[in-house]
């Protein structure tokens, strides 16, 4: 995980939903499309949506991390062991079907991966509550989502404690097969048990602090949302539509 | 006029037969700082709960008998800080923030009341640090700043101190005290019944769910250090809580 | 039956951080009870579970006995070292007390005959068959330390064993130490309960900036007023009577206190 | 949905994002991604438990960066319903009922995510399963039939050993919390 970089671009400033609904365009195009060139032209557009967030230096490290094993085993998947016709590259000999069709699965993977990480990296988790409660999204829906990742590492913290807490209690981390699933009980139930204890204090917590009002929150800090960018927003669900509608009625 | 009437309340958790407590009669007035003390396990923190109106109705179980709460949505701290974080807030100031803009005040409010109750605990410094980053005793006065920035008329706490060290602790402490003289009612539960002595107007003593003692610190509180000292040196009751009392009921040193 | 505890120059970061130990050498002699005192976030944790194998030195050496901590797994210290963590309620996972204690002496290979006397010796016996988690958190504490005590390890490390615990629960902690010890048992206990410290401990160690700064009798100094102000935190309530009302010899501990106080006569209430 | 119902869906989707953690540091060939979204299939019912897949499935893009792979959300879905009716019939009252019921959980996940990964990914999806398929196509076996075979055999000791925990959680709860969850009791 990337996640969020500072920075003054375009897309930092805008509304947090600006940078997500271009990084599911490319998302919704890419497996829209079912040819090479336009696959890779959905890479082509994350790339510059990433150069235009000044953020490419951060993606492009973890977006390649991602991307390269699934390429190299599509490669081989689909280009050495695939289909004939084969071509002879190099000393090797690759089906063309099998690559033109790796070229189009790794694309796709490509592209979604680098629009998803620049979009993540410009979009702030405080404006992006902000701008979700200032549109009226309801308490639970932005909890979800959110509060979970936040729990997320404390929680991880808590697992790695419970590890060395066992381990000082004599369990050993290791040995046989069986001996190692015979220890997730001692490591998982206390974890879960445990949460599940604290369930009724957060309760408490959330309901005593309002969560349940019913009023409409008032966000601390909300994003302005142009016309311009609404009008962006309205113009990638029409392309999104046109595509899904060409891909489905085979015009594409 | 009493801001908690219970009369002949018996609660019980679901899955336990026995009633976790029951109270004959009890009356706590405006402006009150009511310190609940008990062994362990003898259900000071299910008081706390059904005198504050969350139980049953968050916690489960049946309650009977009659309960009547003048106080618009009592705010509560526990001693765990990490289970009172929302989780969506990114920052202290929005965590602090949230109890008002949930209720939807304009903005300016929201952030003047969180700004304020961050500095009652003396803990606006934390203002733009991330919730999830914080110690466990940072992280519990952000909570009690968070429950203040409601500006609750009854203040329930259980054992709010366990994060802090013993200087932090004693603020603490201090504050539930200038609360109640501001005129909210406080109720705090804590086996650090010196501490709690200290500041608390009145006191309850619960054994196995039943209020046994009721009244001044002074006069039914015994379970301190200083207290064992006096009991066991023939000191006759009621026993001096703290060290200062100690000495005063020294006539002549032998 | 006890081991020595020694540790010799440790230094400690976590990461690529800076060093949060700088340094650190002590020794806690077989039957000897010390505590390590200090503000929040001073690394008295961190030390702890270096002892306990949990983590490694950048550098330095720490030997239990005769063993070099640096060889061992941390099941393996488990052996010799039983370390009860500060949040040590999160560990729990069996559905009777009695079982949860038996999982350390179980993963020993050492059987569950003591298991039974340490309930009984923390008055945990009536809970034995209660569902851990159908308790109130500090008893699940409790619970914890008897599954550390029923280990029957030489050398006991203790985190904030007493915090959010009642007079009556402190008693309990206190007296099991105290018996350890006696059998020559090694303690090293971090807390913030100085009134449980003056009971417990023979000796302070004090930890500020990632080096020892202070290591003293208890004695002397949970009495100095001054010392401890600097740390934050004042003399525990017997020490402050004593300091009070002058009273000869230092004591700290209620017992001492009352010793002292035998003949004087009291005001009636006010 | 009540706030309760959200802490405990929030706990689900924790379960299911940590758990791989412990599974990690014990090396064990396994996922146990859905064992959030099993338990609270039995404890609360069919539409937490969705809630719970599908959240962590998006948690998961987000976490690890890879949005390709939120198509195999509709997986969590057939786990959290497939679930819910294990747990409706007994299945988790002890540890060998719901091994089985596990096992036949893992071969419709499996069978559900091959085509997924066949037609969209063309076989290159996770590290286990794509290793496993990589080596049958190797040995000469089609494309589509590799993906099934690799797909289904993972997740068959997977979700096996995930309801097999779940079982053991559930019988590991205290009275109280137990009274907590009428969907269970």
């Amino acid at each position: 995980m990337i996640g969020y970089v500072a920075g003054r671009s375009w897309l930092h400033r805008a509304h947090p939903y600006t940078p997500l609904a271009l990084a599911a365009a490319v998302l919704l195009l890419s497996f829209a499309f079912h040819t090479p060139v336009p696959v890779w032209l959905m890479v082509a557009a994350a790339l510059i949506m990433a150069l235009a967030t000044g953020t490419i230096r951060e993606v492009l490290g973890p977006a390649l991390l991602l991307a390269t094993p699934t390429w190299l085993v599509l490669l081989v998947l689909h280009g050495l062991l695939g289909e004939p016709p084969k071509a002879p590259f190099g000393p090797f000999l690759l089906s063309e079907p099998g690559v033109a069709r790796a070229l189009v699965l790794g694309g796709r993977i490509g592209a979604i991966v680098i629009a998803f990480l620049a979009a993540l990296a410009t979009v702030s988790p405080a404006r992006l509550v902000d701008g979700m409660t200032a549109r009226g999204i309801p308490f639970g829906p932005i909890f979800l989502l959110v509060s979970t990742l936040t729990f997320l590492p404390r929680t991880r913290e808590r697992a790695a404690r419970i590890l060395e807490a066992q381990q000082a209690r004599g369990l050993r981390i290791g040995g046989s097969p069986l001996a190692r699933f015979r220890a997730l009980v001692p490591l998982v139930l206390p974890l879960v048990l445990g949460a599940l204890a604290e369930v009724d204090e957060q309760v408490l917590a959330l309901e005593t602090r309002g969560a349940t009002s019913g009023v409409r929150r008032t966000p601390l800090d909300p994003p302005a949302d142009p016309a311009g960018q609404r009008v962006l927003r309205l113009g990638l669900v029409v392309v999104v539509v046109v595509a899904w509608a060409a891909r489905l009625t085979n015009r594409i | 006029m009493s801001v908690i009437r219970l009369e002949r309340a018996v609660f019980r958790y679901a899955g336990r037969p026995e009633p976790a407590l029951t109270v004959e009669r009890l009356d706590v007035a405006r402006g009150e700082l009511v310190a609940v003390t008990g062994p362990i396990g003898s259900g000071c923190s299910t008081l706390l709960l059904v005198a504050s109106g969350y139980a049953p109705s968050i916690t489960g179980g049946t309650l009977e008998g009659e309960r009547r709460i003048e106080a618009r949505r009592p705010a509560l701290v526990f001693a765990t800080p990490w289970t009172q974080l929302t989780g969506i807030a990114h920052t202290v100031l929005a965590e602090v923030a949230f109890g008002p803009a949930s209720d939807g005040l304009p903005r300016e409010q929201v952030l003047a009341a969180a700004h304020a109750a961050l500095e009652r605990l003396g803990a606006h410094h934390l203002a733009s640090r991330d919730p999830a980053l914080l110690s466990g005793g940072e992280l519990q006065r952000v909570v009690v700043a968070a429950a203040l920035a409601q500006q609750p008329d009854l203040l329930v706490l259980d054992d709010p101190a366990a994060e802090l060290d013993p200087e932090a602790a004693d603020r603490l402490y201090d504050l539930l005290g200038d609360l109640a003289r501001e005129g909210r009612t406080v109720l705090v539960a804590t086996p650090d019944v010196a501490r709690a002595a200290h500041v608390a107007t009145r006191a309850l003593v619960l054994e196995r769910g039943r209020i046994v003692a009721d009244g001044v610190p002074a006069s039914v509180l015994s379970e301190t250090d200083v207290a064992r000292i006096a009991r066991a040196a023939g000191c006759p009751g009621p026993l001096p809580l703290d060290v200062a009392a100690l000495v005063a009921r020294v006539a002549e040193a032998g | 039956m006890g081991f020595d505890v020694a540790l010799r120059g440790l230094h400690f970061g976590y990461g690529s951080g800076p060093d949060v130990l700088r340094g650190v050498s002590l020794d806690v002699a077989a039957g000897q009870v010390a505590a390590l005192l200090g503000a929040n976030g001073v690394g008295k944790t961190t030390l702890t579970r270096l002892i306990a194998g949990l983590l490694r030195p950048r550098a330095g050496r720490i030997s239990v006995g005769d063993w070099d901590v640096a060889t061992k797994r941390p099941d393996e210290m488990a052996r010799r070292v039983g370390y009860a963590f500060q949040h040590a309620d999160q560990q729990l996972f069996a559905r009777t007390v009695r079982d949860d204690v038996a999982f350390g002496p179980r993963s020993l290979g050492l059987g569950e005959a003591g298991v039974a006397g340490v309930l009984e010796e923390l008055g945990l016996s009536a809970a034995a068959g209660t569902h851990p988690y159908d308790l109130p958190a500090p008893v699940r504490k409790l619970v914890t330390l008897a599954g550390v005590l029923a280990m029957d390890p030489g050398v006991l490390v203790l985190d904030e064993p007493t915090a959010g615990f009642d007079l009556a629960m402190r008693d309990l902690v206190v007296a099991a130490i105290a018996r350890r010890a006696a059998r020559g048992t090694s303690v090293l206990v971090v807390s913030h309960d100085l009134a449980f410290v003056a009971e417990v401990a023979g000796r302070v160690v004090v930890l500020r900036d990632g080096l020892i700064v202070a290591d003293e009798s208890a004695r002397r100094l949970l009495s100095h007023t001054a010392t401890l102000r600097a740390m934050g935190l004042r003399p525990p309530p017997a020490a402050a009577v004593g300091l009070a009302l002058n009273l000869a010899g230092e004591p700290v501990r209620v017992a001492e206190v009352v010793e002292r106080l035998r003949g004087v006569r009291w005001t009636p209430a006010p | 949905m009540k706030l309760r119902d959200l802490v405990v869906i929030r706990l689900g989707v924790i379960i299911n994002l940590v758990i791989g953690q412990v599974v990690a540091a014990l090396l064990l060939p396994l996922f146990l991604d859905a064992v959030g979204t099993i338990l609270v299939a039995a404890l609360v019912g069919p539409w937490a438990a969705i809630t719970v897949g599908l959240v962590s499935q998006v948690l998961n893009a987000v976490l690890s960066g890879n949005f390709s792979w939120l198509p195999f959300g509709v997986i969590q879905v057939i786990i959290a319903l497939y679930a819910w009716l294990a747990a409706r019939v007994g299945a988790f009252r002890r540890p060998w009922t719901a091994a089985p019921a596990g096992l036949v959980l893992g071969v419709i996940a499996g069978s559900t995510a091959a085509p997924i990964a066949y037609h969209l990914f063309g076989g290159a999806t996770a590290g286990g399963v794509m290793a496993v398929t990589t080596a049958l196509r190797a040995v000469g076996m089609p494309l589509e039939l590799a993906v099934r075979i690799s797909s289904v055999s993972t997740d068959m000791l997977d979700k096996t050993v995930a309801f097999v925990m779940v079982s053991l959680i559930l019988r590991a709860l205290p009275n109280q919390l137990r009274a907590r969850f009428p969907a269970h009791a």
